[in-house]
């Protein structure tokens, strides 16, 4: 239960935003007290020195969008300034193919890797990996991304945010720049993904419950990509255009819907967007008042995951799942905090 | 042996082939009119213009390709390649972009060209890897990052009107009307459809059957070229890893749809353009009604059959 | 007693009656000419018989009782077995599996007998003469082996019925003999035989019976010696006696005028092709018909292809009016003035999906047309010129070439070829396949053409049109020169000999 | 006059010599070109072999294998669709409904989870196989429309895919990660299909008629081959192959998955062609199609033991591969075919 631990509401993050280094750096919500964890021990593997053990990390999508690009990198960033031997970490992208990163991380596995690091790109389907990683006691965190399997047995712990509370604090910060009612519109991610499914339930539970005079119009693929993005809100501008709000389960399909809404003659702030990430494009377009709101979905995985890996082997008990405080942005803090976007 | 009603007879019987697709288009949008509030309005048309226009950009080329028994898998990576390449080179002006992009387009079409007409290799293998190639380098060349494009000039072609009509239109239009001429009025034209009509006595007629299949492969992907620089000037951005993607499906759609056999020797313009316009109608309509992406899969895999079926040729055998 | 027998039949395809209230009738032991121009709807009839069509009306009866045929494989079942016209095997299987396929023996797993597959197939085709390897690809055979195998399949089974649609076309005088061994053991054994052919000495060599079609009625039927040749074709033309006996048999005039001493206008030096072509010389002076003669496979096809620029040549030269050739490829040999009808009409020839008139143009739209754009005019101008000039018979210049009778489709490919104002003309088999009078035609036009100071390179299988078409004949052996005939020698029987010789590897008699 | 004949014997001496050494030559081009596949494939994996120490493992081959498998069962009925002259690009969709279908089908068991996919996919099948064969349509546009509606199709059937089915058959979860002698029970199944598939190719009836197909439509036809029955056939083998790998894919990841199989249809098409089959059809060979399938896995594996390479350098290395590859094949069939 992720869900039950997750406080959304206050957004007081300690703010690293002086420092430029750190700018941005995950932050662990709060380890819900009680909660199961797991240890070396418990796990049944060995010690593994970090430095000297081959690594591997698993990329699901091309590194071709800010979200990618930073994960991938900030998981070499913090290899190599652990001093970890470049040829010691590993890392495959499967490129959007399911079955590729399967096999990814099953060569991975069979060329000895002792820790797995994987961006899951999907939450299903990991059956034979586990199979295989277990015969070999392999301890695997998976990051951004939930897996659906038991923690401490099949895969060790889950470093991420929580999807389904990204949406519904989407849900929030979209009702409430609409006072609570309007006809809104959602462009979904790509259909069949986890993280789709997770911010479109999320956000529709949240709207029932706070703003139930708020109308869910119409909810269209956008495939994740500025570019559909834009292409389904010019349709949608042309079949509603008396909508108030646009609610879009990534940043580039925000942005693509600023450009349709410029396009269809609307001035900033006539219809709502708010987004999910936290990229730097859309808390500009806070800045520049099309954007309402943006939830980040933070992708600077990399210090987290080795800490939590030094840890584990380390003995300490490791929670089963690690959920980051995702900050948002809105108009009191787009423009001071622009440098921790991404 | 043949009589004045022998010519006249099959040119009746020709006629569900030849304009079954705008049929097909007057039905949907009556549907619309009647169904789908402000279906009409000038502002709705326009969008549906505007994005069925790269698609008919692509389509063109396609044709011409198809028309010589051919295919080209490879418009998609090519449209990425424009569009990595538009915010290095943007620096220098619009135009040197645009010039370098449309490069771009002419080597891939050449490395295209030459693998099915000097190699010999099918076309679509021959195009198959930079399919799979060509995106990868776009990738390569783009750093893999989406980059915002600020360019006036540029974003003008993508989102400006001129007369009252979208840049986007006017282009497409325009490139509709050259791509028209070339087939009926030049000899490149002519070439083009003997080649896809037999290949071996185009060559033997003296034909420079090389040298004009080049040109196909090459024109069909300066089109995509263009293609990708308006797809990357009307989304302000450019992103080497989205744009383009599944293209020559659509693209190769619109074809066939629209009335031009796989088989080669014939090349049907308008009826590409109302092809691309049949699906993109399709699509717009499914989307105004809010149904799922799995009802427009299927409604589109409905639409492709009856189609290529009403205009298949018959075989007298 | 009948056979076989179609009572009244009909037949319509888009736009012709190909068979029009036709009734035949084949008794066993009985071999029975189908005759009838280009079109006639000889073919048509066959593929009625065979269950490749169904006939539109009228009634089709097998051994006496109403039958009818779903597919060929039911008309095959039930013993008729058939020959097409153009040769219909599978070219990338190999010999064995394309004389069993369909009827493959089976082991008793219902798996194939590749073995028995094999040691059969070697012994049947060897009772026609052909001695190859039965795992070779079928289409590396000689065409003319390609059609033995063919028949050696139509007359495996147990056929009641043979059906030949012009056997011979693509046979050499020896592998013919074979075929008439064969014709005449099924005779004996009282299968019917049904024979098309233009080649009227074969007709009355094996032939008992004779039907003539034309435009898909029959006009004649009844025995064949009874009916005397000139009639036999003055029935088939459907022009009177007279003036078949006037224009003779073969549109050739006979010596064509050529200054011994004039210039070649084409010289062959040298060809060499890797395996096909061996150092082959030759030279055409203006208006001078050159025959190339040999077996098939001799490699005529290639002489002709590689002067054309169309087979890659290993060494050796091309020169036109004196001006060698550099690096030959089709454009530059048509630029030359080089105008190449190849073997195969409907493969290499014509376009058939395009019209009569883009055909004609498509050798010369550059000339047609101003700074790319063609000229309809011009290509009007031009079309018109020579759909007269040959007669061509098409609805008008926007018809499909691929509608025209074969007669009339070599017609458009000719103009194609004369439109270009070519200096030479290299024929590779110009008449096969259509009707007499077309050929006449296209006979009496290559001695027109030679007249008007052309060279041509003539390559026939007829051996009547080589002599009676040519001035001199270069003979070819596995593809090289092996000898030539010139004036007086230019005989049916000089030419077998230099064959024959050739064949035995000796000088043939000086006579 | 005397016939003027040039020495007989010169042209028929050098005749002799050239055709010897042509002979030569083309047994050994010939075996290249016919083994061509399986030799590239045997050159690149000695290559890995020496440059990778771990790909040398016995586990890392098991798991290129596993990885292969539906992959070469979804080639292997393309190489039939293509040897016809054909081709089917709805293999990737059906793959994926056939895995979604196979996962919900399990809860009734083992038996149910392989029966369902091949039944829906089958069918799929057998209406591509109709409307090509029966209306004269393009195989190239009937199955690119099967593509979407199969698509269409998996969403409709997994509230648009974000319902995933989990396995509930326990055998049907061991079936996928089981394994025995150390190679998964899906390359067994593999292997066995297979050889059913080569015996069907190159010792059946079905297998010449196929061949015939592809080498003349009309021929065949006249020579009694039922072309449109074959025609059918093949797309129905085509579909039951793809159904049958999304069955075992299910298998192994435990659920059916609805975001896979974009794309696999190139893959498999890249595999076929690799393999030396002519997508002109008429000619090809299983064992090609086996070592095409290996070379793609194979690549992929050494991209993934040089352990960094980013992503979209891997597209261009696979790219540019499949070019090099090709343009081999096609200048030995040349020199092949030049006799
Ligand atoms: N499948 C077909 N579709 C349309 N027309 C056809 C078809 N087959 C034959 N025809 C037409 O029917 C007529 C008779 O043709 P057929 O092939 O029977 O003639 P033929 O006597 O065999 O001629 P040839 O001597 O050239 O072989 C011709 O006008 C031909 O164009
Ligand atoms: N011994 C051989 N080896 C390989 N190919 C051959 C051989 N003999 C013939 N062929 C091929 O078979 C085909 C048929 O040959 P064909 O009989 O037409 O030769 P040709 O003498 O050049 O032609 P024609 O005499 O009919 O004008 C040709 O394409 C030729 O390349
Ligand atoms: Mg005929
Ligand atoms: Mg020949």
């Amino acid at each position: 239960g992720a869900g039950a631990c997750a406080k959304s509401e206050d957004s007081d993050t300690p703010a690293a935003g002086g420092a430029p280094a750190s700018a941005g750096a995950q932050v662990v919500q709060s380890a819900a007290p009680g909660a199961a964890t797991c240890t070396l021990e418990q796990f049944g593997g060995s010690k593994v020195d970090l430095k000297t053990a081959k690594i591997g990390f698993s990329q699901s999508e091309k590194e071709a969008n800010p979200f990618r690009i930073a994960e991938t990198q900030s998981i070499k960033d913090e290899a190599a300034k652990l001093g970890i031997p470049t040829g010691n970490l590993l890392t495959t992208n499967a490129n959007s193919q399911f079955n590729k990163q399967i096999s990814d991380v099953e060569q991975m596995i069979d060329s000895g890797v002792r820790l797995l690091v994987i961006a899951p790109l999907n939450s299903d389907g990991w059956d034979s990996v586990f199979a295989k990683a277990a015969a070999k006691k392999v301890p695997i965190i998976t990051i951004d991304r939930k897996i659906n399997a038991t923690p401490c047995r099949d895969y060790l712990t889950f470093i991420g945010s929580n999807f389904e509370e990204q949406g519904k604090r989407a849900a929030d910060k979209l009702a409430a720049a609409l006072g609570n009612k309007g006809q809104v519109a959602i462009l979904l991610g790509a259909p069949g993904n986890n993280v789709t499914t997770l911010r479109t339930k999320g956000f529709k539970d949240q709207i029932a419950k706070v703003a139930p005079d708020i109308k869910l119009v119409f909810e269209q693929t956008g495939q994740f990509s500025r570019e559909e993005g834009q292409k389904v809100t010019e349709q949608l501008l042309q079949s509603k255009s008396d909508i108030n709000g646009i609610y879009a389960e990534n940043d580039e399909m925000g942005l693509g819907a600023e450009v349709a809404l410029k396009g269809a003659g609307k001035k900033a702030g006539d219809v709502k967007i708010v987004s999910i990430d936290g990229t730097k494009g859309a808390v500009q377009g806070i800045a520049d008042g099309w954007f309402s709101a943006v939830i980040e979905s933070n992708p600077r995985f990399g210090p987290l995951a080795f800490q939590t890996a030094t840890k584990f082997f380390n003995g300490e008990p490791i929670p089963a799942d690690i959920i980051i405080s995702d900050r948002e942005y809105d108009e009191s803090n787009a423009k001071t905090d622009l440098a921790s976007a991404y | 042996m043949t009589t004045e009603t022998v010519a006249i007879r099959p040119r009746l019987k020709n006629w569900l082939p030849a304009y079954g697709v705008y049929a097909a288009i007057v039905l949907l949008v009556l549907y619309n009119v009647a169904f789908t509030p402000n279906f009409l309005a000038w502002s709705n048309l326009r969008i549906q213009l505007i994005q069925v226009a790269p698609v008919v950009i692509v389509a063109l080329g396609m044709a011409l390709v198809i028309g010589t028994e051919g295919i080209d898998l490879s418009v998609g990576s090519v449209m990425a390649l424009a569009a990595a390449l538009i915010p290095l080179y943007l620096g220098y002006g619009v135009l040197a972009a645009i010039l370098v992009s449309l490069l771009a387009g002419v080597l891939v079409g050449l490395v295209n060209g030459t693998l099915v007409a000097r190699v010999g290799l099918q076309p679509i293998v021959a195009t198959l890897a930079l399919f799979v190639g060509g995106r990868g380098l776009a990738l390569v060349i783009s750093g893999g990052r989406l980059k915002d494009i600020r360019n006036d000039d540029l974003i003008f072609l993508g989102s400006g009107d001129f007369l009252g009509l979208p840049m986007l239109v006017w282009i497409a239009a325009l490139l509709v009307l050259v791509v028209a001429f070339v087939v009926r009025r030049t000899v490149f034209g002519r070439r083009l459809l003997a080649i896809g009509g037999n290949r071996p006595a185009t060559e033997l007629a003296g034909v420079p059957v090389k040298r004009v299949l080049i040109t196909v492969y090459v024109l069909c992907s300066v089109l995509a070229s263009i293609a990708g620089l308006l797809a990357v000037a009307r989304i302000q951005s450019s992103d080497a890893s989205a744009v383009g993607l599944l293209i020559e499906l659509s693209a190769i759609t619109a074809v066939v749809v629209g009335g031009t056999p796989l088989t080669g020797g014939r090349v049907r313009v308008l009826g590409t353009v109302a092809g691309a316009l049949l699906m993109q109608l399709v699509v717009a309509t499914m989307i105004k009604h809010n149904l799922p992406s799995s009802s427009t899969e299927m409604v589109q895999a409905a639409i492709i059959l009856i189609a290529v079926y009403a205009a298949r040729e018959r075989k007298s055998r | 007693m009948a056979l076989l027998e179609v009572l009244d039949v009909s037949k319509e395809f888009p736009g012709v009656r190909a068979l029009d209230g036709v009734s035949f009738t084949l008794r066993p032991g009985e071999v029975h000419a189908l005759v009838g121009e280009n079109g006639a709807g000889k073919s048509t009839l066959i593929k009625v018989l065979t269950g490749v069509h169904q006939p539109d009306g009228g009634e089709l009866r097998y051994r006496d009782e109403p039958a009818r045929f779903a597919t060929p494989m039911d008309a095959q079942r039930a013993g008729i077995s058939t020959i097409y016209q153009e040769v219909n095997l599978i070219p990338l299987m190999s010999v064995a599996h394309n004389l069993f396929l369909g009827r493959e023996p089976r082991t008793r797993l219902g798996l194939l007998d590749e073995a028995r597959m094999h040691r059969e197939a070697g012994e049947i085709l060897r009772r026609y003469g052909v001695t190859t390897d039965v795992r070779r690809q079928l289409g590396t055979l000689a065409l003319g082996a390609q059609q033995m195998v063919a028949l050696a399949r139509a007359v495996m089974i147990d056929a009641k019925v043979v059906i030949m649609d012009e056997p011979t076309s693509s046979l050499e005088p020896r592998e013919v003999e074979t075929l008439f061994g064969v014709i005449r053991d099924l005779h004996a054994q009282g299968i019917g035989i049904v024979y098309v052919s233009h080649r009227l000495d074969e007709l009355y060599r094996i032939c008992d019976t004779v039907t003539i079609l034309r435009d898909g009625r029959v006009v004649h039927t009844g025995e064949l010696a009874a009916l005397e040749r000139i009639r036999l074709v003055s029935l088939m033309l459907g022009r009177d006696m007279s003036a078949v006996r006037r224009e003779g048999f073969t549109g050739f005039a006979g010596e064509h005028a050529t200054a011994a001493d004039a210039a070649p206008v084409l010289e062959v030096t040298g060809l060499s092709s890797r395996r096909r072509l061996h150092d082959i010389s030759f030279a055409v002076r203006p208006g001078e018909v050159v025959g190339l003669g040999g077996l098939l496979g001799a490699g005529r096809s290639e002489t002709i292809k590689a002067i054309g620029g169309a087979y890659p040549v290993d060494s050796g030269r091309v020169a036109v009016g004196g001006r060698e050739l550099k690096r030959p490829t089709t454009v530059r040999a048509v630029r030359a003035g080089i105008a190449t009808q190849p073997e195969d009409r409907k493969a290499e020839g014509i376009v058939a999906g395009l019209s009569v008139r883009e055909n004609i143009a498509l050798a010369v739209l550059p000339r047609l047309s101003r700074f790319g754009l063609v000229s309809d005019r011009r290509i009007d101008e031009i079309v018109r010129t020579y759909m007269d000039r040959l007669q061509i018979k098409a609805s008008g210049p926007d018809q499909r070439v691929g509608d025209l009778s074969g007669g009339n489709q070599q017609k458009v490919l000719l103009a194609r070829l004369l439109a270009t104002r070519p200096r030479i003309l290299l024929l590779d088999e110009p008449t096969r396949g259509i009707d007499v009078g077309a050929k006449a035609e296209v006979q009496s036009l290559v001695d027109e053409l030679a007249g008007e100071g052309l060279g041509v390179v003539l390559v026939s299988s007829d051996a009547e049109e080589l002599i009676e078409g040519a001035d001199r004949v270069v003979v070819l052996r596995d593809g090289a020169v092996v000898g030539e005939l010139r004036g007086d020698d230019v005989t049916t029987e000089a030419l077998l000999q230099t064959i024959a010789a050739a064949a035995e590897g000796e000088t043939p008699d000086d006579h | 006059m005397t016939p003027i004949v040039s020495d007989p014997e010169a042209p028929a001496a050098a005749v002799a010599a050239d055709v010897r050494r042509a002979e030569r030559t083309d047994r050994v081009v010939g075996l290249v070109q016919r083994q061509g596949a399986p030799a590239v494939l045997i050159a690149v994996v000695l290559v890995a072999a020496a440059s990778f120490p771990n790909f040398r493992s016995f586990d890392n081959a098991a798991t290129v294998l596993v990885a292969a498998a539906p992959l070469a069962l979804i080639a292997l009925g393309m190489t039939f669709v293509i040897i016809t002259g054909g081709i089917d690009l709805s293999v990737g969709s059906l793959y994926v409904l056939g895995g979604v279908v196979s996962a919900y089908a399990s809860q009734w068991g083992l038996l149910p989870a392989f029966l369902a996919p091949l039944i829906v996919c089958g069918l799929v099948g057998v209406l591509n196989g109709i409307l090509i064969a029966y209306t004269g349509m393009a195989p190239f546009i009937v199955t690119l429309a099967a593509l979407l509606g199969a698509r269409g199709l998996m969403r409709a059937i997994s509230d648009e895919g974000s319902t995933t089915y989990l396995v509930r058959s326990d055998a049907f979860r061991r079936f996928g990660t089981g394994s025995f002698l150390g190679i998964g029970y899906p390359v067994w199944l593999v292997v066995a299909v297979f050889a059913v598939g080569m015996i069907l190719l190159a010792r059946t009836r079905f297998g010449h008629a196929v061949h015939a197909v592809g080498g003349s439509e009309d021929a065949a036809a006249l020579m009694g081959i039922a072309v449109r029955r074959t025609k059918v056939r093949v797309y129905v083998l085509s579909g039951l192959l793809a159904g049958l790998a999304g069955a075992i894919n299910a298998a192994k990841l435990g659920s059916g998955v609805t975001v896979l199989g974009i794309g696999l249809e190139l893959d498999a098409i890249a595999a076929v062609v690799i393999g030396g089959t002519l997508l002109t059809g008429g000619a090809g060979t299983i064992t090609g199609t086996i070592a095409g399938v290996l070379l793609l896995g194979v690549i992929q594996n050494m991209i993934n033991q040089v352990g960094n390479v980013p992503s979209s350098y891997q597209q261009l290395i696979s790219g540019a591969f499949l070019a090099v590859v090709v343009v081999a094949q096609t200048y030995l069939a040349r020199l092949r075919r030049v006799t």
